[in-house]
């Protein structure tokens, strides 16, 4: 209910908003869970394996209870937390995990079954019969596992992801993180301040205490106005600091369309963060934890801190009767803060026998809660002490079991946090992330002077760290108690005691768990799933950990604890790999003629990053085949034109060239002429080969190297290698110039004439021999001239500056189709290249070496060259290698295919037979069937041998005669003509 | 105590207090026939095989940290045997069909849940090399399914088909690939090998090992010295720390390999699928979890976890391949040692030491080995002979070149995978 | 008579204005990269001086001015922008024509360094990356050249052939930036 | 992860490409122990280690870093072409 005149929320705007299709009214500035808990609601959720009925536990984004499904269709959002969900008018809200109803779930039938449902039950059953375990018992389990549902749909939302660079990170806003930034920005130092929360002043809007004489939450404004105001402070509220990595780089949620209707598509639902702080200080504040007792899972109890945060932020009382349960001061506090504003406290429980009395209400000193009851909502509780037992009426309880510093980021980088028994926590390792400085509750420092005090001193070793000196301060006068607590983490007795309220993890549980022997705390985690639930833990491991320490006979240090991992809140897939969806995934390389063959009706292929056509269709074709083969046939018969722009161009110069050349080509580069071209084989320096391609002599000292497509990147790292890192001695510069070419070829038999139609100074019979090349001018551009062939063709390639790309290969296809040519995609390349038996990478395709693709001949023996020496280890000079040759269809079965396995005639198509396998196989258009370049044991050996091919997957099988993998022209004698 | 479902009745009518502990704390001995130094996934199978078929029980399992703690207990759970190049085929093949009755064999169930797994491809190109792949699949005498688009979409309609950087062109499917729960396969074969009397002593870090006359003779530890006639090495990211202490340098990189849990969630992906184009994949888990990875972080490291631009990526290709996923939240991220050989493929070998063994070399892919690596491994120790199953897996093929098994084709050098 | 016509890699996709940032495509005329030969670094630079004005940038520097600026552009590295390269200059450094090899676009106003840091891993605060200077980085997984011209004035180069990429990812930037208003 | 280039200064990690260990290349008639060490047998030291990093998306140039594979801590960067030398 909410109380007049408390809380800070003032005459808010009333805001409309909906639960389960039941209509509510809050106030802006409120959560889900504070509106719901001003209407009267407790029951918010279902836990995941007893289906219990819950209600919210905390007032923050740990909150493992009350999660809930927002909105619908494609945008809904499954496992929000109510107690971080803002409210707007129109948001629709809705309980998950259960059925038919939150109120009645038909699961909640496991709750019966709990006894056999222990620890690890799942280890020891649904083994027999053997298959009903994908049939019958993983479909069950599966179904009534997991929380809410993903739509299923696309996610229609915008997320991004960005950097941010500064001196200092604060992270948290509260009294230390506050103080922590204003020491830094006003000594000039570049400071970002984040906090999850939508409003910044942690704790010091959730507490009535007092900071320099003015109420903690005005305090928290000033100083906020004040490093508003400041150029050199970025305020990210909403925004969690997630995860701390190497050099000081941080990850940061920041919520950013959460809490609004979304009125424009443009603006992104959430942004991902990658902060670069020199120094940072983690001011991430602490959280309360609950006491194991009989029931502490009803709705309506929670933590003693989350009532007063519901009361003095939100201005709402969960309940009209409340109770505490405290083994510390602090609990107290949730009293008298009801008190004040007017709501009854049923009595505070507190198990130390010298807990404070008060005036205000009763206290029952050494006594525990060791029952609760009110399935839907807490109705009583039952206390024990010496006096014996009794029932208290109460509808909602605060418990406090004392507070767990969040130190998670500080274990992000391996540290374990060390035991501190006076405030029986864990606190930060002493340099546990570098540059990372603890300060206030998160290091175990729970007053607000003290928060006050180490906020201000982290900023200023921080400021010391970067070189600059701190600008004067005065720490305002704040509370400083000390903090007294005798732990209590479990109330015997019997029935369940709930640690991991999410995962139904109960006491009883930790013990089993003992007593089978996971004794580890990493074993006791795993077996049970204590602390493996949406909150990972926060509030429960410590709890759990003293649990299993005294059913070990350990202490709590010496158990130790799990290890905290990114991230510290439960990231967005969507916001970590913003940009990712659809076709960002990576950058799209177009080539100058792509408008031209995407208007031709090309379909356009990914090849790498780059898109090639596939093949051009012409008007009355109906498949891929019929335009590739009149492609092939048209190179052959007259001219075709393809874009061979995406091949890398490297652009090698300097007195040293050749040497670079000689050091990585297997074969020999400085005596080639200049004007003239020269296949290369490329290998890596395991002996294997890495790329090939061609290489012109444009001088004495230039050299234009091209590789294939896809190795263009891999052959520029590789040289840049051999120089820098090898000899770094040679004087050569190593230059891609890819993007600079627009390069075209340009075969067949009509080539020539293709070519001289555009050539400012036409060439004649005898000029530009094979493999010749030099610069050309076409119509008035300067230009370059190759004569190199990739289809076996009489052929050319011609390279413009690619401003000229677009216009020269339209102008292209237009002369060529008057000479009965035109343009030709990669499915025709492909076809000519394979009846020719030139490889690609479908053949060097990492595991092959020079001898194994019939080139052992093109390692030259004069010189030393990367990958020579382990090119002649035992296993790579090996004949019986699987070694390159052609395949031609040889029985009644025509077809071969690529991926098909071949094997002795007559033998069973089995692994310990197999003999080889295809790699790439077409139809000839031009010999009329089909042809295959396959590996195959001792290949070139077997040349007019029969072997069979198999392809079970596509139930195709052939008898195949070995023949030469050059299937047509084998002398060349086109390419020369 | 064997378990069942009357025994998980029974006790839960009497309060479950008859549980019994799974293993014993073994407190280390002076002296053993078989010292194995690692109680991971490979150690605790290698344990239990070794009593099992060769009825070798004077065998302690030496763990720094506690059982099943290494790659075992942080893995993205898939089991398949889709392995193409020999030496692997016959060895995943063998292994798949050891997990295909593991839950009876170690009366423990893992789960081990075949619900299938589909490779995709993007181009013809990565349709040839998966068919080659399937072919020798059915080589081995294990199953695969060639499907095209429209099969690929009948599995998984969930998958961006229309606006993709990389369009789905088909998939490779292999119906007996699937997940297993990891830690159970840990804990099942820790029960049977300690049933079987096999000492598995934790928290017992090896800091030396002895040789003389190039035989093995003792190992060194935290809980002092141990006398063995066989020592064998099986500890993963750790192999060339512990190799270097019998003086040797193995053709191992240790790095780390991150992966993924969402928050629980209804079913929705009901198979393992994986992008080709993306070193992405992804399996939801019984519990409801989305569990995923990626490639490598590309570094070496012992430092058990990653950095953001490897974690990005991996976001990245689950968005672009499955944008229904964009709203399941990443819960935990962890980081495993992985020992990265230069072909990708293990080493399960002698040494040059006498009695010194070694298991090492799993790469990012050790989980589904894990039968078949101690039941071949507990062959050698016991015998001296590789088992056929996993006799390509030699040390010096690097060396000679002979038998290279380089998957990928990335090389037999380090870090081109 | 025929004649080859010209296209500029952004030609049908800029301008863009969104928000206060706009986005235009420059034209910065002949580009050619620098590469000194061994000892020839100091002599090169006065070359360049007495040739075109300006002396060969040091790292991550750019030297010149519109229409004639020498762009650091990578180790050992830099790209002349503006004027043909003076054919002196062939005999100290190893000149590339890259004309045509990069898109280069121009990204003003209040929010474009919120837009680049969407984008872009490099620090761009003021005090770090100053008018005149330059870095080589990436720009959503591409290779690019980024200058400062300008407290709200970046220019931003990537090969040509991404240059749809390029202002798709600045587009959906610069939106993202201007809805957050 | 941030490596210090001794160029550009201070960049992310994703510019960068890992090589891994920095080792000599050896002759080519050094014998089949010493190529096998080159191109197989590590020390993978957990500790420091130098290794090879290029500078990708960065300057291009290649650099040896100088890094603790227990930390991540990088105590140095410098030009490989200089470390060569």
């Amino acid at each position: 209910m909410r109380i007049a005149g408390n809380g800070l929320l003032g005459e808010a705007r009333q805001v409309a908003f909906s639960f389960d299709g039941r209509r509510f009214t809050g106030l802006e500035g409120d959560t889900l869970a504070s509106a719901l808990l001003a209407g009267g609601v407790r029951l918010m959720g279902r836990s995941f394996k007893y289906h219990r009925p819950r209600g919210v536990l905390g007032a923050g984004s740990e909150e493992p209870n009350a999660l809930v499904t927002i909105g619908r269709g494609a945008a809904r959002e499954p496992n929000m937390r109510a107690t971080v969900q803002e409210i707007f008018d129109g948001l629709e809200a809705s309980s998950q995990n259960r059925w038919p109803s939150l109120g009645f779930d038909l699961l909640s039938l496991n709750d019966l079954a709990a006894p056999f449902f222990g620890a690890g039950f799942y280890y020891k059953t649904f083994m027999w019969p053997k298959s009903f375990w994908e049939k019958v018992y993983e479909p069950m389990i599966r179904r009534a596992a997991g929380l809410g549902a993903l739509s299923g749909l696309p996610n229609p939302d915008r997320y991004e992801r960005a950097f941010a660079f500064c001196d200092l990170l604060v992270i948290g806003a509260g009294p230390a993180g506050l103080m922590a930034a204003l020491v830094a920005a006003r000594s000039g130092a570049d400071v970002i301040l984040a906090d999850e929360d939508s409003r910044m002043g942690g704790r010091l809007l959730a507490e009535t205490r007092e900071i320099g004489g003015q109420a903690g939450h005005a305090w928290a404004a000033e100083v906020l106005a004040e490093l508003g105001a400041m150029a050199n402070v970025r305020l990210m509220t909403r925004t969690t600091v997630v995860g701390a990595y190497d050099q000081g780089t941080y990850g940061a949620l920041e919520r950013v369309g959460h809490h609004r209707p979304r009125h424009s598509r443009a603006l992104p639902l959430e942004c991902f963060w990658r902060i670069v702080a020199r120094r940072a200080v983690l001011a991430a504040g602490a959280l309360e934890r609950p006491v194991a007792f009989r029931d502490n899972d009803r709705p309506g109890i929670m933590t003693a801190g989350a009532v007063r945060a519901y009361l003095n932020r939100w201005g709402v009382s969960p309940g009209r009767a409340v109770t505490v349960f405290a083994n510390n001061d602090d609990g107290h506090r949730t009293a008298r803060d009801l008190v004040a504003a007017g709501v009854h406290v049923a009595g505070v429980i507190d198990s130390r026998h010298d807990a404070p009395l008060s005036d205000a209400f009763e206290v029952h000193r050494g006594a525990r809660v060791c029952g609760a009851s009110g399935r839907r909502g807490l109705e009583s509780i039952t206390i024990r002490s010496v006096a014996g037992e009794s029932r208290v009426q109460t509808d909602c309880l605060g418990v406090s079991g004392g507070w767990n510093p969040s130190l998670h980021l500080s274990c992000h980088m391996n540290a374990r946090p060390l035991w501190r028994r006076d405030i029986a926590a864990f606190v930060p390792a002493p340099g546990a992330v570098p540059g990372l400085e603890p300060a206030g509750a998160c290091n175990g420092a729970f007053s607000t002077a003290a928060c006050l005090r180490e906020g201000a001193a982290a900023a200023r070793a921080a400021l010391a760290d970067l070189g600059r000196r701190p600008a004067g301060f005065d720490l305002p006068q704040a509370e400083d108690a000390a903090y007294a607590i005798t732990p209590l983490w479990a109330v015997p007795g019997r029935g369940r005691a709930w640690l991991d309220f999410q995962n139904d993890v109960t006491v009883k549980d930790v013990r089993q768990a003992a007593a089978e022997n996971f004794r580890s705390v990493e074993h006791m985690k795993r077996y049970t799933t204590q602390g493996m639930a949406t909150d990972q833990g926060k509030n429960s491991n410590v709890s759990a950990l003293a649990v299993l320490a005294d059913a070990t006979g350990r202490g709590i240090a010496e158990t130790g604890t799990t290890t905290f991992r990114p991230p510290y809140v439960p990231v967005a897939i969507a916001a970590l790999g913003a940009g990712g969806q659809g076709k960002g995934f990576a950058p799209e390389r177009l080539t100058t003629s792509h408008s031209a063959s995407v208007e031709r009706g090309a379909p356009m292929i990914e090849a790498g990053l780059w898109y090639r056509p596939g093949y051009f269709p012409a008007p009355g074709e109906s498949g891929w085949r019929q335009s590739c083969d009149r492609e092939v046939n048209m190179v052959r018969g007259a001219v075709g034109v393809c874009d061979v722009s995406t091949l890398g161009k490297i652009d090698i110069q300097g007195p040293d060239a050749g040497a670079l050349l000689d050091f990585v080509y297997t074969n020999r580069f400085s005596t080639l002429k200049a004007g003239r071209v020269r296949y290369g084989l490329m290998l890596r320096e395991d002996g294997f080969v890495m790329d090939d391609g061609t290489t012109a002599r444009l001088g004495e000292t230039h050299f234009l190297m091209t590789t294939t497509t896809a190795a263009a990147g891999e052959v520029m790292r590789h040289l840049q290698f051999v120089h820098q890192c090898l000899r770094p001695d040679w004087d050569v510069s190593i230059v891609s110039v890819t993007e600079q070419w627009a390069q075209f070829a340009i075969a067949g038999p009509k080539s020539r004439e293709l070519v001289n139609g555009l050539l400012d100074t036409p060439l004649r019979e005898g000029d530009w021999p094979f493999m010749a090349c030099g610069p050309v001018s076409v119509l008035g551009v300067g230009a370059r001239l190759f004569r190199i062939s990739f289809s076996g063709e009489h052929a050319y390639e011609l390279a413009v500056p690619a401003r000229f790309g677009d216009s020269l290969f339209r102008m292209l296809l237009e002369r060529a189709a008057a000479l009965g040519g035109g343009p030709y995609g990669m499915e025709a390349l492909n076809v000519l290249r394979i009846e020719k038996g030139h490889i690609t990478h479908a053949e060097i395709h990492g595991r092959t070496t020079a001898c194994d693709i019939g080139m052992a001949g093109m390692v030259s023996d004069g010189k030393d060259c990367i990958g020579k020496t382990m090119a002649g280890r035992p296993g790579l000079v090996d004949p019986g290698r699987e070694r390159l040759v052609g395949l031609k269809p040889s029985g009644a079965a025509r077809q071969l295919i690529a991926g098909a396995h071949l094997f002795a005639p007559g033998g069973d198509a089995v692994r310990r037979n197999a003999q080889g396998y295809i790699t790439s196989a077409a139809f000839s258009p031009t010999l009329g069937h089909m042809i295959a370049l396959a590996f195959l044991r001792h290949g070139p050996e077997r040349i007019g041998e029969t072997v069979r091919m198999v392809d079970h997957l596509r139930a195709i099988e052939a008898e195949c005669e070995v023949v030469n993998p050059v299937f047509f022209d084998p002398e060349g004698g086109r390419v020369r003509g | 105590m064997r378990f069942s479902g009357w025994r998980v009745i029974r006790e839960g009518l009497s309060g479950n207090r008859g549980w019994s502990p799974h293993w014993r704390d073994a407190a280390p001995r002076d002296e053993y026939d078989i010292v194995i130094i690692g109680g991971g996934g490979h150690g605790l199978s290698t344990a239990y095989y070794l009593a099992r078929d060769h009825g070798l029980s004077n065998v302690a399992v030496l763990e720094k940290g506690y059982l099943g703690g290494g790659n075992v207990g942080r893995n993205t759970t898939i089991v398949r045997a889709n392995y193409f190049l020999p030496g692997n085929s016959e060895f995943y093949s063998y292994s798949l069909k050891l997990w295909e009755g593991l839950e009876q064999e170690l009366n423990y169930n893992v789960m081990h849940s075949q619900r299938g797994l589909i490779n995709l491809f993007h181009s013809d190109g990565q349709r040839d090399a998966f068919a080659r792949r399937g072919n020798a699949m059915i080589n081995q005498g294990d199953d695969a399914i060639l499907l095209d688009r429209e099969g690929v979409r009948r599995h998984a309609p969930f998958l961006d088909f229309d606006n993709v950087r990389f369009p789905v062109h088909g998939g490779l499917y292999h119906p007996r690939g699937g997940t297993a729960r990891h830690d159970a396969v840990a804990w099942g074969y820790a029960r049977g090998a300690d049933r079987r009397g096999v000492d598995l002593i934790q928290n017992c870090e090896v800091t030396g090992i002895d040789i003389g006359n190039g035989r093995v003779r003792s190992v060194q530890t935290t809980r002092g010295p141990i006398r063995a006639k066989k020592v064998a090495i099986v500890v993963a990211g750790r192999s060339g720390q512990v190799a270097a202490m019998a003086g040797m340098r193995l053709p191992v990189e240790s790095h780390v390999l991150q992966a993924f849990v969402s928050e629980g969630l209804k079913p929705v992906i009901a198979q393992v699928i994986a992008f080709g184009m993306g070193h992405f994949y992804i399996s939801q888990s019984d519990k409801g979890g989305l569990v995923f990875g990626g490639d490598i972080d590309m570094y070496a490291s012992y430092a058990a976890r990653g950095n953001l631009p490897a974690v990005e990526h991996v976001m990245e290709a689950g968005m672009t391949l499955m944008p229904m996923i964009g709203k399941a939240r990443v819960l935990r991220s962890w980081g495993g040692i992985v020992d990265m050989t230069p072909d990708g493929s293990p080493i399960i070998d002698r040494t040059d030491t006498q009695g010194l063994y070694l298991n090492c070399g799993w790469n990012y892919g050790g989980f589904k080995a894990v039968p078949a690596s101690g039941r071949c491994f507990a062959h050698l120790l016991a015998t001296d002979r590789h088992h056929d199953a996993a006799a390509g897996f030699r040390l010096d093929r690097f060396r000679t070149g002979r038998g290279i098994i380089d998957e990928e084709g990335t090389g037999a050098q380090h870090n081109l995978h | 008579m025929a004649e080859l016509i010209a296209r500029t890699p952004c030609a049908g996709l800029l301008p863009l204005a969104v928000g206060g940032v706009d986005l235009t495509e420059e034209s910065l005329g002949a580009l050619t990269t620098l590469s000194p030969r061994r000892g020839q670094e100091a002599a090169l630079s006065e070359a360049l001086e007495a040739a075109h004005g300006m002396a060969f940038p040091a790292p991550n520097r750019t030297t010149g001015k519109a229409g004639a600026r020498a762009i650091w552009f990578g180790r050992g590295q830099a790209l002349l922008a503006g004027p043909e390269p003076d054919a002196d200059l062939a005999r100290l450094a190893a000149l590339s024509d890259q004309s045509d090899a990069w898109a280069v676009v121009r990204l003003r106003g209040a929010g474009a360094v919120d837009v680049l840091a969407r984008l872009v891993p490099l620090d761009l605060r003021a005090a770090a990356f100053r008018r005149g200077h330059t870095a080589r980085s990436e720009l959503a997984q591409m290779m690019a050249s980024i200058t400062r011209l300008g407290a709200d004035d970046f220019q931003i180069m990537v090969f040509r052939s991404m240059a749809a990429t390029l202002v798709g990812e600045l587009k959906t930037a610069m939106e993202a930036v201007a809805a957050r208003g | 992860m941030r490596i210090s280039c001794p160029i550009c200064g201070e960049r992310d990690r994703r510019e960068f490409h890992y090589r891994g260990a920095a080792l000599t290349r050896p002759a080519p008639d050094a014998g089949e122990a010493a190529w096998d060490a080159y191109l197989h047998l590590r020390d993978n030291p957990a500790g420091a280690t130098r290794e090879l990093w290029y500078h990708e998306t960065g300057c291009g140039a290649w650099v040896v870093v100088t890094r603790n594979t227990l930390t991540h801590e990088m105590p140095g960067c410098e030009l490989a072409a200089e470390a060569a030398r």
